[in-house]
């Protein structure tokens, strides 16, 4: 029990769930109306979006890739969802699943570039980044928003089933599918192996190209769905849906534990992540004496920024902790078995 | 004679291992000092203990007679120690002339770096050890021992009073070695000091003057080197007898696995090898560094695929363009370079041992846990890996076992064909046979076997045949029992005397 | 469509202060910074709580999460300027059938979403007003060239859309060559206005309609050497523009009383919440502005102000 | 050559723009836009050498955008309250050191990802400045603008500084020991450390000279126009490593090269000058930019496709 306890405890994510108890009951305490079903559906409607994107970029990250393209794909996605919904006038489910098939396309563009050309992950997003976006606006001219959309389509982004919004239960499928893909299945374990050494995977006869290419078209989907979501949720699609999101999906997955060098990264830990700075910042504004003072906002950044230290920072102390500890420890511990 | 170096009751843990135990030693100045024992024993943790690279939990290290308290590898280099680690510890993006320079020059931030002088002095130390490499290549385009040759150029440079070498032979051929052979006596007639550490032992009795030997983390003796044999220095590393015999072919080779016809690859510098490997067969593949027998493997493997020639396997012909195909084809490659290609240091035992028979073990994708640490566990148990469970990450693991890790990857796959590139590369003498034994086992059971070896002696005592490259081709193919002399003359391409 | 006015009325009289939040489009910015100043001044005023928050960049999406905070939060009266005016009204209408009251300024969102507007200058009448500058500048006829902040921000859209409305209708000599985004970037209006003057070597006029790009296109007709040939004119702040405006190089900067816009949307938000600003009523009086007209569901706080060299040093925001 | 393929195919990309600006829009060379448009890339130029360095070294410094805010409105305050230059310039060049060495020390003292590292103190730089400024521009006193040269002298002597510092940075890096630190510590730390190179100074020290070259970058801002905009350092991050990357400096350290930056940064900076003189309407510029990015390196991705082994 104590070892299990201990090795609770040494793991990264360990620290950030005391982190978010910490943050839950000071604002139960401190803030207004934050113990409200109401609330609880907002901060699941908020961060659904980026949440997805989070998801999703953990297994890029965990091959030691990267995709900077997430935000601006959910723009290009929401637009070509409205030309197919508005102009093409096309059947909400069809025009959706269409629309799923153009992220997977994306995301394919950059898999390709990445797999095929072997150009490093950064460049490649970064380029498609600009590209992406600007395609969106290209086809809207940068002034096109498309709205009115049906009664039935918006309801996903505001009714709720057993208390929770619509997207939240997308959400959670999202997250079981990829927690099960990462921490189930061989696929999640290649994305380490790829993560610690490509070289070394592909020597081991790992397909590491096709796995890459594997969780950018993932990402590309996800990404799509997540701009129908967020087209539900604004009931308008726009071509500057989902800017700056790639930055805060990033931060929720190394705020999670996982490695930007690839290789180590837990799907939990990314969900505490993303909690974490969600109840954060909505928390915040629900402190009258932040929301008087009118620097919620700029408090919630700040905040989340010290929380990356700490959660790494403490991390990297509490590893060093046990490392002296487990020295001291040791001239009295069993010799480890050694077999011959 | 006061040793130049005096190492006193020094410990060092990392977690719950203790890799020192209190081991003291010590090195006069002109002798060289063999330091040996099995794979885990300690060996490279002492060196790294006295190149600052680790810091001891205890005991005390004195350099000249003066004490030192914390040493770090600037101030070690100061102090006149230089150092060949087991892993090349080079820059891989940058040249040869540029990793020489940062690795002998002690000069400060803002001094100005004298580039002819680093290139002459460069050229210079390659070429005193007999190495043909350009200074301007960059490091990452060498072979695993083209880089061992420029850590010994390293090494070699510093004028260092005291010159550690871990396993400097490990994946060097007779050439190499007798050309690093005579840069050691040269050193220590000079009078500098010596670390030697290999698990070839006889290297030790052509070099050694005394020798220490390290068993789980204690030191069992310091002996003139004179005064043991092989049988009793055996005895100390291993604590029992260990018959360090070849174990016997036993039976006749069956029907022809893998014939090549002709093969070649421009890329890799293989020109029209042809072959026949059968099963139960063990091939050994003779050569000198750079006579393109990794490159024949990485062919075959799918790594750098052929572009002309015939692969037939099992008398069908084939096309292998990727690992992938090669082990849908029953092709095993242990590779060369372990720390690159042959473990992934950070992933547990468990996960690199099961890392090429995902389909095998976990079908439909599904990762089966208990399945997993079953068959690691076997292969612990087989191989003898020493570690403290499938669990440990592959770092955590000394040389010699990463090595064993390697190779049980490969034979989890039943291959019908293995290719092993230096397979006993590092192992000590206990893990040798015993992998020698296995490989003979899986001959014996209808495995065909390619094995590339520098270790000359394994070579002669393993293969049924003999297949010597030179430059990319095929020179000779000598019977089993050759004598070593031939297969150096035809590596050499010199007509047998 | 609204609801009875009276609805909310019963916080004020129960004795507990009203609490009134204001939305800027984004935080950080001079325009909503000297808003708020006049919003705090009104609030001390009535005696009520201003909460004053934004996203950090100019994000529709944030918008409607800080509004839908808000009415988790509990609070009467939200003042909000919209970013994205259909994007943002499903909050608001949600906040509504909480009870809440809305108060739009600076940009409107759908009149089913909110009680009252305060109009600082609709969008027909800003893009007349720069349109009619720019003409009068150039004699009615001539290129001239856009910066815009990005090309999707809403409001910039509607007011282009207006500019171009009023040129065709009007000065059919005119000619707007091209319309550049700046990211509300002081340098990169600055960048763009001299690719822009290079590229249309007959341009007569730059029309800078976010406040950061008046002073950038300013400087880059100044540095090309053009000051009084090619003319400047826009939206922004007279602090911004006042030594540009002195030496000629700006001709024109229009903007309302920014402080006097954060006044009265406040004197609104509470005189709408204890039921004093009744829908139909034709007068407002606030506090130290005195009455204000009302046009439909408009609080009208004026039309736009044309800063020139004579008046500019009367302002001090 | 074959070494610097990609440094070599970015500039044929550069000149390709130019050579079609040349045909199609010759008014694009004449003198005075291009020494604006030129002066007007200095700061970010300078903040691209001290970029490249610290990924050359391995690491990534993602605050830059909300350092160079934080110091030009520093050295515009300074400046506004009627300090001398010089005391301008070193305060400028101090404050951006500061906030560098304190990315340098978490990265390396406390072996923090650098990545996450210097988000958090983006973001902390970035809302500390909005609170404190709240947007508001900084009005300059008359003789700032340009040195109190005038705008001919003072352009020249921006951009030839930026030129010279460029220079002096390409031959430190071949030619002074530290330069080759930055090398070996980018491809292997821990191999440095056992040739007796600090890791931990060397990228502290990379850090460091990034903060201060920020801080000059500022001041170099700063003097173009007669007001400080405490948002002037948006974006600027982007903008800088993607000069890096696509001027062929290794995202996994160890290589790169500040001549390539260079042409990375023309070629990026002049993709929107560019559009518009062949009157390309606006909104094609972003998906085009990103065009150019990647053909500019797929280039370099086909020839090591050929060569693979
Ligand atoms: N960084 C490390 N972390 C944890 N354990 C380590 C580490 N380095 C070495 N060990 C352990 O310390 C012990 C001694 O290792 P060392 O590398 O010194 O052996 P060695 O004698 O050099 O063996 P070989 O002949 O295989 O190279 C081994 O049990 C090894 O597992
Ligand atoms: N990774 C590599 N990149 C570029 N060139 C290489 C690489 N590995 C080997 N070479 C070159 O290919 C040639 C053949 O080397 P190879 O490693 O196949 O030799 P070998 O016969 O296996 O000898 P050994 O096993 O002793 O190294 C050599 O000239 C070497 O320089
Ligand atoms: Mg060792
Ligand atoms: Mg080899």
């Amino acid at each position: 029990m104590n070892t299990f306890l201990k090795r609770l405890l040494a793991r990264p994510e360990a620290i950030l769930f005391f982190v978010l108890v910490a943050e839950i009951v000071f604002f139960s305490v401190a803030g207004r109306n934050f113990n409200t079903s109401d609330n609880v559906a907002n901060i699941v409607r908020h961060s659904a979006e980026i949440g997805m994107l989070a998801l999703v970029m953990m297994p890029i990250i965990l091959t030691g890739g990267i995709d900077l393209s997430v935000g601006s794909l959910l723009g290009l996605c929401a637009v070509i969802f409205g030309v197919f919904t508005h102009e093409w006038k096309m059947a909400m489910p069809l025009a959706a699943a269409l629309t799923l098939g153009v992220g997977a396309m994306a995301g394919g563009v950059n898999a390709a570039l990445i797999t095929v050309l072997r150009l490093p992950p950064l460049i490649v997003t970064l380029g498609t980044f600009s590209l992406f976006r600007g395609l969106a606006e290209a086809i809207t001219k940068g002034t096109m928003t498309y709205r009115d959309f049906s009664p039935e389509f918006i309801a996903l982004g505001r009714e709720r089933w057993m208390g929770l919004p619509l997207q939240g239960w997308l959400f959670i499928l999202i997250a079981i599918g990829i927690a099960v893909l990462v921490h189930r299945t061989t696929f999640g374990r290649a994305f380490r192996a790829i993560g610690f050494s490509p070289e070394g995977s592909r020597y081991a006869g790992l397909p590491v190209q096709r796995r890459i290419a594997f969780t950018y078209v993932l990402a590309g989907i996800v990404a799509a769905l997540a701009a129908i979501v967020f087209t539900a949720r604004l009931r308008q699609a726009r071509a500057d849906a989902g800017t700056g999101y790639e930055l805060q999906a990033i931060t929720a997955v190394v705020l999670g534990g996982t490695s930007i060098f690839g290789g180590v990264g837990t799907v939990g830990g990314t969900l505490l992540g993303i909690a974490s700075v969600a109840v954060l910042t909505t928390g915040l504004k629900l402190i009258p004496a932040i929301a008087l003072a009118g620097i919620g906002s700029e408090l919630g950044s700040l905040l989340t920024g010290a929380l990356l230290i700490l959660a790494l920072a403490g991390g990297t102390l509490a590893k060093s902790l046990a490392v002296r500890r487990s020295r001291r420890q040791s001239h009295a511990a069993p010799k480890p078995t050694i077999t011959t | 004679m006061n040793p130049v170096l005096q190492l006193t009751s020094v410990t060092k843990s990392f977690g719950a291992v203790r890799a020192l135990k209190g081991v003291s030693f010590d090195l006069r100045a002109g002798e060289v000092h063999a330091l040996l024992g099995e794979n885990g024993a300690g060996k490279s943790t002492l060196i790294k203990v006295i190149t600052g690279a680790h810091q001891p939990d205890g005991g005390s290290i004195d350099i000249n007679g003066e004490r030192v308290g914390h040493l770090t590898p600037a101030s070690a280099h100061k102090l006149g120690i230089a150092c060949i680690y087991q892993q090349p510890a080079l820059f891989p993006d940058l040249t040869v002339a540029e990793n020489i320079g940062l690795r002998l020059e002690k000069t400060r931030s803002f001094a100005r770096v004298d580039w002819p002088a680093r290139r002459t002095r460069a050229a210079e130390l390659l070429q005193r050890i007999g190495a043909e490499i350009s200074p301007e290549a960059e490091v990452c385009s060498l072979s695993m021992p083209e880089q061992q040759l420029v850590e010994i150029a390293c090494a070699l440079g510093a004028g260092a009073r005291i010159v550690i070498m871990d396993e400097p032979t490990a994946s060097l051929t007779q050439k190499e070695q007798q050309l690093l052979f005579a840069v050691v006596r040269e050193l220590s007639a000079s009078g500098v000091g010596v670390i030697y550490i290999s698990h070839r032992l006889e290297e030790i009795f052509a070099l050694a003057d005394r020798v220490t030997v390290l068993r789980d983390g204690e030191s069992v003796g310091t002996n003139a080197a004179g005064e043991l044999n092989e049988t009793q220095l055996i005895q100390l590393m291993v604590g029992r007898e260990v018959s360090h015999i070849y174990p016997p072919a036993e039976g006749a080779p069956g029907e022809v696995v893998l014939s090549l016809k002709n093969l070649g690859c421009t890329a890799g510098g293989v020109r029209s090898v042809t072959l026949d490997v059968r099963a139960g067969e063990v091939v050994g593949l003779a050569g000198l560094v750079g006579a393109g027998r990794t490159e024949l493997a990485r062919v075959l493997f799918g790594i750098t695929p052929a572009d002309s020639g015939e692969i037939l396997l099992g008398g069908k012909r084939v096309s292998i363009s990727s690992p992938r195909e090669a082990i849908a084809h029953g092709i095993a490659y242990v590779p060369e370079d372990r720390r690159r290609h042959g473990v992934i240091l950070e992933m547990p035992v468990a996960h690199n041992i099961t890392m090429a028979v995902h389909h095998a073990l976990f079908p439909g994708g599904w990762l089966r846990f208990g399945a997993e640490t079953e068959l690691a566990q076997k292969f612990i148990r087989d191989l003898g890996i020493k570690t403290y469970g499938p669990d440990a990450p592959g770092s955590s693991l000394s040389g010699g076992n990463q090595q064993k890790v390697s190779v049980a990857r490969w034979l989890a796959t039943k291959p019908k064909l293995l290719i092993l590139d230096e397979p006993t590369q590092g192992v000590d003498v206990g893990a040798k046979s015993e992998i020698h034994r296995i490989i003979r086992a899986l001959a014996k059971d209808g495995l065909a076997v390619l094995m590339i070896s520098s270790d000359l002696p394994e070579i002669l005592g393993m293969s049924d045949r003999i297949a010597v490259m030179r430059s990319g081709t095929l020179t000779a193919m000598l019977p089993g029992k050759s004598d070593a002399h031939e297969v150096m003359a035809a590596a050499l391409g010199k007509e047998a005397a | 469509d609204k609801k009875s006015d009276s609805s909310s009325a019963g916080n004020s009289s129960d004795g507990k202060k009203l609490t009134i939040a204001l939305l800027p489009k984004s935080k950080g910015n001079q325009y909503f910074a000297t808003v708020e100043k006049g919003a705090r001044a009104a609030a001390a005023e009535l005696g009520v709580e201003l909460i004053y928050d934004g996203p950090t960049n100019t994000d529709p999406a944030k918008q409607n999460e800080i509004v839908e905070g808000w009415v988790n939060y509990g609070v009467n009266v939200i003042a909000a300027a919209c970013e994205n005016r259909e994007g943002i009204s499903g909050a608001l209408k949600a906040a509504q059938e909480k009870g809440i009251k809305i108060v739009t300024y600076d940009s409107d969102t759908t009149p089913d979403a909110r009680s009252f507007f305060v109009n600082q200058a609709t969008a027909q009448g800003i893009g007349e007003t720069l349109m009619d500058t720019a003409a009068k500048l150039c004699g009615e006829e001539g290129e001239f060239a856009i910066i815009t902040a990005t090309l999707t921000a809403a409001n910039m859209t509607e007011w282009r859309k207006n500019i171009e409305a009023r040129l065709a209708a009007k000065y059919p000599k005119m000619k707007l060559v091209t319309t550049k985004p700046c990211d509300d970037q002081k340098d990169k209006a600055q960048a763009e206005a001299t690719n822009i003057l290079n590229a249309y070597p007959n341009l007569k006029c730059i029309m800078a309609i976010c406040s950061p790009a008046v002073p950038g296109a300013a400087e880059a007709v100044k540095q090309a050497g053009k000051a009084g040939v090619v003319k400047v004119l826009g939206l922004g702040l007279p602090s911004e523009n006042r030594q540009y405006v002195k030496d000629g190089v700006t001709q024109a900067v229009i903007l309302w009383k920014v402080e006097d816009l954060g006044y009265l949307t406040i004197q609104a938000a509470v005189a709408a919440a204890k039921g004093t600003l009744k829908t139909g009523d034709k007068t407002f009086t606030s506090g130290k502005l005195g009455a204000m007209e009302i046009q439909d569901t408009d609080i009208i706080l004026g039309k736009p102000f044309v800063f020139t060299k004579e008046n500019i040093d009367q302002f001090q925001f | 050559m074959k070494r610097y393929f990609r440094e070599l195919s970015v500039a044929a990309a550069l000149a390709l723009l130019l050579l079609v600006l040349a045909l199609v829009a010759p008014s694009f060379f004449s003198p005075q836009p291009l020494l604006s448009r030129l002066t007007a890339q200095t700061p970010s130029l300078v903040v691209a050498v001290g970029m490249a360095l610290v990924i050359i070294c391995r690491q990534i410094d993602i605050s830059v955008g909300s350092q160079f805010g934080v110091c030009a409105v520093v050295a515009g305050l300074l400046a506004a309250a009627g300090l001398p230059l010089p005391v301008v310039l070193f305060t400028s060049i101090g404050s951006g050191m500061v906030m560098g060495a304190l990315n340098g020390w978490l990265v390396a003292g406390l072996g923090l990802p650098s990545i996450v590292v210097t988000l958090a103190t983006m973001v902390t730089w970035q809302e500390a400045l909005r609170l404190f400024q709240q947007g508001k521009f900084v009005n300059l006193p008359p003789g700032t603008q340009w040195f109190g040269l005038r705008q001919l002298g003072g352009q020249t002597a921006l951009i030839c500084a930026a030129l010279v510092l460029l220079a002096l940075a390409a031959w430190a890096m071949k030619n002074l020991a530290a330069g080759r630190f930055i090398y070996a510590v980018g491809t292997d730390a821990e191999a440095a450390r056992l040739a007796g190179i600090n890791p931990r100074r060397t990228t502290l020290g990379a850090f460091t000279l990034l903060g201060a070259l920020t801080g000059l970058a500022a001041v170099m801002n700063v003097v173009q126009s007669p007001q400080v905009q405490p948002t002037c350092g948006a974006g600027l991050e982007l903008k800088v490593i993607a000069a890096c990357v696509v001027g062929g400096v290794a995202v996994n350290g160890g290589r790169g090269n500040l001549w390539g930056v260079f042409a990375g940064l023309l070629l990026l900076a002049m993709i929107n000058p560019a559009l518009t003189s062949l009157h390309v309407e606006a909104h094609w510029e972003k998906a085009i930019q990103g065009l150019v990015i990647l053909l500019a390196v797929v280039a370099d991705g086909l020839r090591t496709r050929r060569s693979r082994r």
